[in-house]
């Protein structure tokens, strides 16, 4: 882990808000693994003040990817950099998905949740059984998937919310046949909270492992200001930063 | 080249700058960082007597160049305390600072007394400014002679040197100060964070359950190095500023104000490797502006 | 589309954006920017009896999302003001506010009596709060009781609606409103700017001649909110929340905090159709959060 | 004068720390004489929070060009701007060298404060016969002294305070000659306030008229924050941005 400045390589819309930034550090991309994450600095200034936390897309060393979407200031201004800007970098930051081999991992993806899991994939994908669900708001939202394609998955399975492009569904709607189709016994899931209620209460007691990764707001992204907490299962604050973002399903405490 | 040195009286820091309670975690974080021996001195994050879980999320919510936190003073609790002291002591000369919390004047006792009989700690903050207090709620801080109660409790029943932390949320803070070295405190240092209030329009609700939240980072620095030069000119024993310090230009407009050290806070949780950084710059500037050490320029504003 | 009336009970203002005393000249040079009849009401750079020259420069510093300023009250005097009154008026039928200051109560008067007479003026604002005197100096906002002497001389010798405006510098803002308001002030606005400290390390000097100076701007928006909130809660006349406002979200705030209107200060000096943009954003986000009128979310936290 | 985005066209390096930034703006390019300004906006966040003030240095509408020196965080943040970028611009504001026809004008600048009189030099070569004495640290401080020679001047006297690649000295050092030699009656001149001094002692009492174009720490740049003054001979401050930035040299009270 190191705070560096990191020369922006290129930084290009995929599509509408969301962005492909790459970037070149040795450090970062030879010792990222699916699920790290770095804090990025969006100004210069004092203003914003704190850096963003983004997930590892993908590295290529001296290179890293990050992927991102543009949802408020600080994204915005990260939107704004040009090849050759430095930026300053603190990273890897977090845990990651446990390695595994010869496995049946079920991958789960909500909108721009996908960017520690296209990680996994490209790492995983030689030595596991992947399959994958990947939902998003709609087909303008939901990236990649022809990336994705390149990779051997054993199923793949996309949704939107509103039907547009792909099936019409939530990441939850076939994900028990999914499972038992595939011989799943182990999944990695990244979205929004609200996917991780609802995959808790379908596949939560089907007596997998899942492991989930998470966000919070986050201050510092190493475990030292206590501000990006969750409640868990044992009624106790963890750090999302450093005691994740990576969690096993049943660590944590869900709403429903 | 310049001479860093800072001269608390009671202790000789290698340099001014001490990375502040709450944005330096327990110190051992940082060695991933950079070599803890760099430091003038840290401090640990503020701990109770028993284990606290702190506030419920949000804790922390970004300003303009501002932070408000209410993180409510999450730990292991005193005795728990005991070993990430000795853990990160053995990893580092540095003199460790220890930030004493209570609920009431017992329970600050009880905490330094834990804390005080360790070899590994060299000094005892006493944090009586309680930013993250709904209003109503009161600490010792607010008033002068609750304040000269509790220093003199804890000068009373403990060995080390005594750092007392003041709030700016008081209507005098100097005449806190003053209370604070009449009751025999060491140092002060000043400020904690500001109270600042931040409020979600859409869901028309406070941001932080605790409705207050405390300001900290560059934001409150022209109101902090005020306040420093005010209790550095009602008071006799060393002051360590405090206050949105993120540059070496900062930690010399502090010692000018009159503080003899100083506290980095908001700069350490975003920019790990900060309180380094603004050592070099220190000794940089002083060096372009020709300045041979610290107590030449320390309170000697040509008013 | 929503209503943005702001309804202070003596006057109901079309919106509840008002530009602040001091960052909007005396009205007159925004025109070349909009027309004056966008706004809600706008006050007019503070004013005291005889003609002053201001403060040596610099009068201004810049901070981290903050400015410094120690302008020092440069104006025409009150009856040079007067023509500059009539001919603004003469262009905007927008309710114009005046900004009365004062050595001591009797200059307060004065000033006071002058404009009161004119009907171009709409309302008095009792500017009690002077953040550019060396510490040590005194004004009457610094005590509740000197605060309810002057609001009351006024009161008894003058006609207009009065405003009284508050310093964040005081030890307890609240019983300074409440004293206000006993003394018959029609409306509380506050904050002024909050006392800080530059420092020029080169020189070992003061940035200003005066020592301290009035922080301003997005910087203290926290502050600010934390105590709008604190004095709505103290007063049943109207409060006019102020302090670092840039946005239509910080409007919201502000309202939801318990302000009936506001004040935007340092935001028309860096960008001069500022609080056009305010006033716009406002009722866009209104629309967006379905806030129907002001008086719907005002004070009006689910806590 | 109004407040508009205006497009960064280009914004390139003249030499070592001076750039030369193209901007459009059919408004102020249209509207803009020598001795007016523009306030700049550097960041699109609250810090720095202030706009920055830089002399209007051509026109060519729809476009104009400042020229500036990068001192500080303001105009390091201004020379990262890349073309496409917008800036909001303020301006044009403050008043300008006056009008003449038929006279003999001497331009004096010192360093950067070239900027108007280059302006001065483009608008008025014309219609006046122009001289010019231009100074500064070094010769890489000295700017566009080929472009210059492209106008027809009666005199051009370019000097150096080290001697580098043209004459050591300062403005002062010949003027008197100067102005007697080519019968001037006006001067204009831009630069530091002791370079207006030195000007001052020199040629403020030869019984020519002198108008100096100054700067000043400014808020607002328009007249209403009341924080760019000087002090003036009649004891009494002016502003700087909106009484000025042009003055006749007696109209100021100097140090020497
Ligand atoms: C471990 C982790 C990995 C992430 N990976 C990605 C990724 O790969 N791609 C991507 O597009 N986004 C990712 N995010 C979310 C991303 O950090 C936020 O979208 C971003 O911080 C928003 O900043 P903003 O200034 O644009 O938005 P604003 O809403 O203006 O931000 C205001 C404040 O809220 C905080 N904030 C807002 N939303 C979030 C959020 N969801 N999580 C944490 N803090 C937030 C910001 O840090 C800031 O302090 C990740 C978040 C975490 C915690
Ligand atoms: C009417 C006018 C015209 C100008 N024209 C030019 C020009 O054509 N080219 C050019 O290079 N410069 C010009 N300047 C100076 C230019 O405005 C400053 O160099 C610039 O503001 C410095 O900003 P900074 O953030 O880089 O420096 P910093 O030193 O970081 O600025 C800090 C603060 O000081 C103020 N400041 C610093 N120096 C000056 C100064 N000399 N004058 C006014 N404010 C200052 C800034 O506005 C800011 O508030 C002009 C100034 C004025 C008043
Ligand atoms: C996240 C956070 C946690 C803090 N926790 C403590 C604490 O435990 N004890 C304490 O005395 N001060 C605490 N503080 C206050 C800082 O030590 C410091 O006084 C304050 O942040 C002002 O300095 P700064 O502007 O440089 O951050 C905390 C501040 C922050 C931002
Ligand atoms: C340059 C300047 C001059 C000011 N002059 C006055 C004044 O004459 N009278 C007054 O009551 N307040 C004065 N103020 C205070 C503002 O009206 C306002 O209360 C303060 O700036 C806080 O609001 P803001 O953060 O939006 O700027 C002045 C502020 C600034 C920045
Ligand atoms: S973000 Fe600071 S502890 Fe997690
Ligand atoms: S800069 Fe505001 S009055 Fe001149």
């Amino acid at each position: 882990m190191k705070e560096e400045a990191c020369r922006v390589i290129t930084n290009t819309i995929i599509q509408g808000r969301y962005y492909l930034m790459k970037l070149e550090s040795s450090h970062i991309s030879e010792n990222s693994k699916p699920g790290n994450f770095v804090m990025v600095a969006v100004s210069g200034s004092n203003d914003p003040l704190l850096k963003r936390p983004f997930g590892i897309f993908k590295t290529d060393p001296p290179y890293f990817y990050i992927y991102y979407e543009v949802v408020g200031k600080g994204s915005e201004l990260l939107a704004s950099k040009m090849t050759g800007d430095l930026v300053m970098v603190v990273g890897p930051l977090g845990n990651t998905f446990p390695e595994y081999e010869n496995e049946n991992i079920l991958l789960v993806g909500g909108g721009r949740g996908i960017a520690p899991l296209y990680f996994a994939i490209e790492q995983y994908s030689g030595s596991n059984n992947l399959s994958l669900i990947y939902g998003a708001r709609s087909k303008d939202d939901l990236l990649f998937t022809e990336e994705i394609g390149k990779f051997a998955l054993k199923e793949k399975a996309f949704y939107t919310d509103d039907g547009s492009g792909f099936t019409k569904g939530q990441v939850t709607t076939d994900i028990k046949e999914i499972i038992e189709r595939n011989g799943i016994n182990i999944t990695f899931s990244c979205g929004p909270d609200k996917m991780f209620e609802s995959l808790n209460s379908e596949i939560g007691s089907l007596g997998i492992s899942n492991f989930v990764s998470m966000e919070a707001f986050m201050g510092c992204g190493f475990g030292i200001c206590y501000s990006c907490v969750v409640k868990g299962s044992d009624g106790k604050y963890k750090k999302v930063c450093s005691d994740g973002p990576v969690f096993r399903m049943e660590e944590i405490k869900w709403q429903i | 080249m310049a001479d860093l040195t800072a001269d608390l009286g009671f202790i000789k820091l290698k340099n001014p700058v001490i990375p502040a309670s709450g944005t330096f975690g327990y110190g051992g974080e940082f060695l991933q960082f950079f070599d803890l021996d760099l430091l003038g001195a840290f401090v640990m994050k503020g701990v109770y007597s028993e284990e606290r879980g702190g506030n419920e999320p949000p804790r922390i919510w970004e300003t303009p160049s501002g932070l408000l936190n209410s993180i409510g003073l999450a730990g292991p609790g005193a005795e728990g305390l005991r070993g990430i002291i000795k853990e990160v002591a053995s990893k580092t000369s540095t003199p460790i600072i220890v930030n004493v919390c209570g609920g009431n004047d017992e329970e600050y006792l009880e905490v330094a007394r834990v804390l005080d009989v360790m070899e590994e700690v060299a000094m005892l903050e006493l944090n009586i400014s309680c930013p993250n207090v709904r209003s109503g709620g009161s600490c010792p801080a607010q008033s002068p002679s609750d304040t000269k109660k509790v220093v003199r409790l804890l000068k009373e029943n403990t060995k080390k040197p005594l750092i007392v932390k003041l709030s700016p949320n008081v209507s005098d803070v100097p005449s806190v100060a003053r209370a604070a070295e009449e009751a025999g405190a060491d140092a002060i240092s000043v400020v904690n964070t500001f109270l600042g209030l931040a409020l979600d329009v859409k869901n028309r609700k406070p941001v932080f359950k605790n409705f207050f939240a405390g300001l900290s980072g560059p934001a409150i620095k022209p109101l902090a190095l005020k306040i420093v030069w005010e209790v550095a000119e009602a008071v006799n024993i060393p002051v360590i500023g405090i206050g949105g310090i993120m540059t070496g230009r900062d930690v010399l407009e502090f010692i000018l104000a009159g503080a003899t050290a100083i506290q980095t806070g908001t700069v350490n949780i975003i920019e790990p490797t900060g309180s380094v950084r603004i050592i070099n710059e220190t000794l940089e500037l002083m060096d372009e502006l020709k300045i041979d050490n610290l107590e030449e320029i320390r309170g000697g504003l040509n008013i």
